[in-house]
């Protein structure tokens, strides 16, 4: 190992945690704000990803797009998309415990995934898209990632500020009693069901952000990559283990998961072969197994949420 | 007279705040309490921290001779008090006689004879055993609730508004059917809106008012008490 | 573009200040090789990673790399998924030193490393199992090869054959994947070129209980024959399973992924009287032979999918390696120069011959087990296929497929 | 296409499919209704059942049948212990964080079936079996018994819940839990009771998909979307709902295929899904809204 690989690396993985915590803030709006529980991140990822590569990339016959707009339409793309997808699933099942949002949003990533496999003209279907121009991508391989990297943090940066500033406002604070008390919500009425949606609604929109940033880096998509292991679970346990409630929490969640994951990958490559492969499945196990040990030891989170909880009940 | 149920000078609520701010209440063999007060008097708040539903801070509560402040309600119904809630007292989706059947739940041995006495007590619901529960009126309804309740064979009975959304004439029942209860053998303790009628038909009653104890007495008593009448009873 | 020019300033600072730190490097010489070892075709990994480890076991035992070196192998994960595909190469680029990476499968992950790692990163690609089209387009600085053939070819060779066969009228299932559709569609435009009628044409998701209405959907065509575009070891098994069962069908055609133990394991020879596969093929069958010895030797099955390619993808990197003599730069170069002819012939496995001859300065032409990999300007080989029938318990050719 | 073929190919296969969704259904909506959560790991513990069973036949070289108790008793075991180790100490806490919990299950689950069965697919029974013909239509033998052990199982547990005191009490948790609770009903024991029913219904339809079928390690996971579209289509907490809404997705996956394309018959039973929570979230049969 050297110091060069080490550092290419280094900014490699702050690349990726960059878009896993733009993953975990979303959710953050959606689950720690809001009680939201969104079980298929996956899919909106996905719709923003396939929107801003849809919106710059080449022509290709047979398959929309060919627009090959500026990257920051794209983006802009990405978020309007995933966000406009989320809308009509909020309203059918936020009427309800959020049991059937988790089932719901488990169905509807996976029709978004069986769109994207299958719509020729709209997705390029299992081909996938590829020729995403990537900002920066000219430069030498260390410079093009590590201004990769500085677009990535920027972009987490401004989500990060933009919803602190949100948590504070009034907005926030509603959310919040929305959460903490059902009973309160119900006789609130109407008004907490469109909330709620806002809420449902921004998430998104900051997933399909990671999508686009996603999309762009690889520059190129394909429907393998809208995996629930990854693109869903792993944020999962990402904003739980950070503490979900707090915005730096959840970034914290995806730099340390993350760094698990990856790191632990490391290790289990190096046993023998044979090994190694159950060792890959062990992983995931012992992915589930943190949930559960968080779940039970430190249900705030590292970093709780900072708000002091209200009366015990 | 010793009594069955003996509450002095409870405190309590459900969360931090303390709803109940001292409550003493007395239930004798074989009498019907009624708790009667304003909105908010934290009636049926009383009733609840007899059956252990509530944070007891003070106060004791004793029944039969046992200390029973602070037991979990399992542990309660086991030593022979029913309560029957004001809401979702019956189970919608069982029919009558399952109703009943789940209120024996705990009892051993042949139960004919505990059947026997409340379809005596409820002629009504003996033609009705196999409906479910659900599809029954309000008063009928309130009827599989404290036929439910009698079912353990308790020594008191707690029930919290059960003319609650009846019309009169099933009103008038309700109470009938209580002091058939209570003839029986069973102590009752009932929270009630309609004051007046309660009073009228109970042996005894307190007036709460804002968690503590405001008056009590005979319900004729009561009943002419001017003050009373003012508070709540519209003249 | 300020921004850009200070990023690139940076970059290259560190980048420089890095490479300076950089100590000599060790004899030794490390290659990635990733395959998707979790994910949904785990089942076929094992043996691919054990067909390329074969390779380099052949490497080692007969002289390893330059004077003394070893070819070391770090095997890493790419999930068929791009996230885990980047990571997989970039650690294997980055932290390992790979100078060059054997895999991944699935082909969006070898899009997603090829893309965003191995290009950029200068790195040589060569893929064993990346079977998409769309390989073939990536701006690749020719640093993407892969020895097996694009399934474009397979789909148009094997409508040729069955055109020959006199069938005229199929129907078509595929798994909806890159795999399945990238070779029903370049079927399908072969076969209706060459005057065939598709009478019956649709893909299926994996993993569902039951295909008996997708059966008799694709069945109402009244077509005799149904080609079936999947994994012998996945849906395609329950596909053909359901279709035996309810006589759908007299005849099925299947691509290298049905050509699984697994079809005869589980559905019995006897029952496999009018099932062909085609596969691509070895043309020097010496070599293939040789490389189905060792495997099986090795405890391996030889049958199994795509393993003759992954160990040719290993032996041609070591090739190359050999031919660069350390000169990174020159690996893609060098590929070309090992695998194309003119050149004394190298078969599977004759790693020692290979070395001396590249020592002497000769030209080597490797003739792998899975074929003669004359890559085309793409980085693609044409491949050649024969066609199988189930003959005894496993899988005949019944000869080359035009 | 002609009547028969339409029987034949599309509401048979549709019958045995959603039979067996019935299964897994009933369970769901009975965690549903009485433990008042969405379990999401029913799908991974069926993959395990199936499992469990395969092993069995291993063992004793029988027909796979011998498996289907013995793996009914091992995941009702493993559903148990899985209660009194990750749901129980999340019981006062919001029920989202034991449907979470869940979900951290089904990848254990998964994961341990991966490691000790691996990844490859498998099958009880090797060889094929051409159908049987009554009256015309096809039925295999395997298909017969397994639409007669779906009735027993249905038959069986409609008995339990009508009959038999516990049973009584599991309905009673599941209309009124407060109320189940003044009556003196042990909540312990009715989730335990719960628990070990649906580990073997779990158990139960894992092996009938296996024998359907062939096994594999993400088997279940593709059971649980159709599984609780049934269930909720059905009527949450209705045991004849469940089998019911299996039945009808079933059927109507087989159907898709006439009006979609092929890839998209996933997808039917999600639209069913949401359909059925946008027109009439109680159910067909009156069920419980969370």
């Amino acid at each position: 190992m050297e110091l060069i690989g080490l550092a290419n690396y280094a900014i490699f993985m702050g690349i990726l945690i960059g878009i896993y915590a733009l993953l975990a803030l979303g959710l953050n709006i959606q689950w720690g704000l809001t009680g939201l529980f969104n079980a298929g991140i996956a899919g909106f990822f996905a719709v923003g990803a396939y929107a801003s590569a849809i919106i710059t990339s080449p022509h290709v016959a047979g398959r929309v797009g060919g627009f090959e707009l500026p990257i920051v339409v794209g983006w802009m793309g990405a978020i309007v998309f995933a966000g406009l997808i989320a809308w009509p699933i909020g309203k059918v099942c936020l009427r309800f415990r959020s049991d059937y949002l988790a089932i719901a949003t488990i169905g509807v990533a996976e029709i978004i995934r069986l769109v994207i496999k299958s719509e020729d003209w709209l997705t390029g279907s299992s081909r996938g898209i590829t020729g995403i121009p990537r900002p920066f991508g000219e430069l030498d391989y260390v410079a093009s990632q590590l201004a990769y990297l500085g677009l990535v943090i920027a972009a987490v940066a401004v989500v990060y500020f933009l919803l602190e500033r949100q948590l504070k406002s009034p907005w926030g604070r509603m959310m919040r009693a929305i959460r903490d008390n059902e009973a309160a919500a119900a006789a609130m009425g109407k008004q907490i069901e469109a909330r709620r949606l806002q809420a449902f609604i921004f998430g998104a929109a900051v997933m399909g952000l990671a999508g686009a940033l996603f999309v762009h880096f690889n520059r190129s998509i394909t429907p393998e990559a809208i995996d629930p292991m990854i693109a869903t679970f792993l944020i999962w346990i990402m904003l739980i283990l950070g503490g979900s409630g707090n915005n730096r929490g959840a970034i914290l969640g995806a730099i340390v998961i993350w760094l698990l994951w990856s790191v632990s990958e490391m290790i289990t490559d190096r046993l023998p072969t044979d090994v190694a492969l159950q060792a890959k499945y062990i992983r995931i196990f012992v992915v589930g197994l943190a949930l559960q040990l968080v779940l039970r030891f430190r249900p705030e989170g590292i970093l709780p949420e900072e708000q002091a909880r209200q009366t015990a009940r | 007279m010793s009594a069955l149920l003996s509450m002095q000078a409870v405190r309590g609520g459900y969360g931090d705040a303390d709803i109940l701010q001292g409550v003493s209440i007395t239930v004798a063999p074989r009498e019907i309490v009624v708790i009667v007060g304003p909105n908010g008097a934290g009636k049926s708040t009383a009733m609840k921290a007899v059956f252990g539903l509530l944070h007891v801070r003070g106060g004791q509560i004793l029944f039969d001779g046992d200390d029973i402040t602070g037991w979990a309600p399992n542990r309660i119904v086991k030593r022979g008090v029913c309560y029957v809630p004001q809401v979702d007292n019956v189970f919608r989706e069982m029919t009558v006689h399952e109703n009943f059947e789940m209120g024996a739940f705990l009892r051993k041995g042949d139960l004919d004879a505990a059947y026997d006495r409340v379809y005596g007590l409820f002629p009504d619901l003996r033609a009705k055993r196999k409906a479910l529960a659900g599809d029954l009126s309000g008063g009928q309804r309130q009827m599989v609730a404290m036929g439910r309740a009698l079912m353990l064979d308790p020594k008191l009975l707690l029930l919290d508004e059960p003319t609650a959304g009846l019309s009169p004439k099933y009103m008038e029942q309700i109470f009938t059917i209580t002091r058939d209860v209570r003839d029986s053998g069973v102590s009752i303790m009932l929270v009630e809106q309609h004051a007046k009628q309660a009073l009228a038909f109970c042996d005894r009653g307190y007036v709460l008012a804002t968690g503590a104890n405001r008056h009590e007495g005979t319900g004729a008593a009561l009943l002419a008490d001017r003050e009373v009448a003012q508070m709540f009873l519209g003249g | 573009m300020k921004l850009k020019s200070t990023a690139a300033l940076i970059g290259s600072i560190i980048g420089a200040s890095l490479l300076a730190a950089t100590p000599a490097h060790a004899q030794n010489v490390k290659i990635g090789l990733l395959s998707g070892i979790t994910g949904p075709i785990a089942a076929m990994a094992p043996p691919m990673i054990a067909a390329s480890q074969l390779a380099v076991a052949h490497v080692n035992e007969q002289g390893g790399i330059g004077k003394g070196g070893k070819l070391e192998v770090v095997v890493g994960d790419s999930a068929c998924n791009p996230q885990n595909a980047t990571d997989a190469a970039t650690k294997a680029v980055n932290i390992d030193r790979a100078v060059g990476i054997v895999g991944p499968a699935c082909s969006g992950a070898v899009l997603a490393a090829a893309n965003s790692v191995a290009v950029p990163a200068g790195a040589l690609l060569i893929t064993a199992s990346g079977t998409s089209p769309q390989i073939t387009s990536i701006n690749d600085k020719d640093l993407v090869f892969r020895t097996v053939p694009s399934d474009d070819y397979q789909g148009r060779a094997l409508a040729r054959t069955l055109k020959g066969r006199d069938i005229t009228k199929v129907a078509v299932a595929f798994l909806n994947n890159d795999y399945g559709k990238g070779l029903a569609e370049a079927f399908k435009a072969e076969f209706e070129s060459l005057g065939g009628t598709i009478a019956g044409y649709s893909g299926h998701e994996g993993s569902k209980a039951s295909y008996r209405s997708d059966l008799a959907e694709l069945a109402k065509g009244g077509a005799d024959t149904l080609v079936i575009f999947d994994y012998g070891d996945g849906t395609g098994l329950t596909i053909l399973r359901q279709a035996l069962e309810n006589n759908f069908f007299k005849t099925f055609i299947g691509a290298d992924g049905m050509k699984s133990d697994a079809v005869i394991r589980e559905l019995g020879a006897d029952n496999l009287g009018t099932f062909f596969t085609s596969s691509p093929v070895g043309e020097a069958s010496s070599s293939l032979e040789s490389f189905n010895k060792a495997f099986t030797a090795a405890g391996q099955s030889p049958d199994a999918i795509f393993t003759t390619t992954s160990y040719d993808a290993a032996f041609l990197m070591a090739l190359a390696i050999e031919k660069a003599g350390g000169d990174n730069a020159k690996l893609a170069e060098s590929l070309r120069a090992v695998s194309s002819a003119p050149g004394e012939p190298i078969m599977a496995g004759e790693w020692a011959k290979a070395k001396k001859l590249i020592a002497e300065g000769k030209d080597i032409d490797y003739k792998g087990a899975a074929g003669d990999h004359e890559f085309d300007k793409n980085g693609d080989v044409p491949g050649t296929y024969a066609f199988f029938k189930v003959s005894g318990g496993t899988y005949e050719s019944l000869g080359e497929m035009k | 296409m002609t009547f028969i073929d339409f029987i034949n190919f599309h509401i048979v296969p549709g019958v045995v499919l959603g039979s067996i969704y019935a299964v897994g259904a009933i369970g769901i909506t009975m965690v549903f209704g009485i433990l008042r959560f969405a379990h999401l790991a029913h799908g991974d513990l069926a993959t395990m059942g199936a499992f469990i069973a395969l092993s069995t036949m291993g063992l004793f070289g029988a027909s796979p049948w011998v498996g289907l108790p013995v793996a009914m008793i091992f995941a009702a075991a493993i559903a148990v212990g899985i209660d009194k180790t990750f749901y129980d100490y999340l019981r006062d806490r919001p029920k989202i964080l034991t449907v979470m919990a869940s979900l951290g299950v089904a990848l254990m689950l998964r994961s341990v079936v991966q490691v000790v069965w691996g990844v490859d697919s498998t099958t009880y029974q090797r060889g094929i079996v051409r159908p049987d013909e009554y009256f015309g239509i096809l039925l295999r033998d395997r298909e017969l018994y397994t639409l007669l052990a779906v009735a027993t199982i249905v038959i069986g547990l409609e008995a339990f819940l009508r009959k038999s005191k516990w049973g009584k009490a599991m309905r009673a948790m599941s209309d009124n839990p407060d109320l189940a609770r003044l009556s003196g009903v042990d909540n312990r024991h009715v989730t335990m009771l719960t628990w070990a029913i649906v580990g073997a219904l779990c158990a139960a339809a894992g092996f009938l998909l296996g024998l359907n079928n062939e096994l594999n390690s993400m088997m279940g996971w593709h059971l649980l979307l159709p599984m609780f579209a049934a269930a909720i289509l059905g009527g949450v907490g209705r045991v004849e709902g469940a089998l019911l809404g299996g039945l009808i997705v079933g059927i109507a996956e087989e159907l898709s295929v006439l009006i979609l394309p092929g890839q998209y018959k996933a997808a039917t039973a999600f639209v069913i899904l949401l359909l059925i929570l946008l027109v009439r979230p109680r159910g067909l049969l009156n069920g419980k809204v969370l």
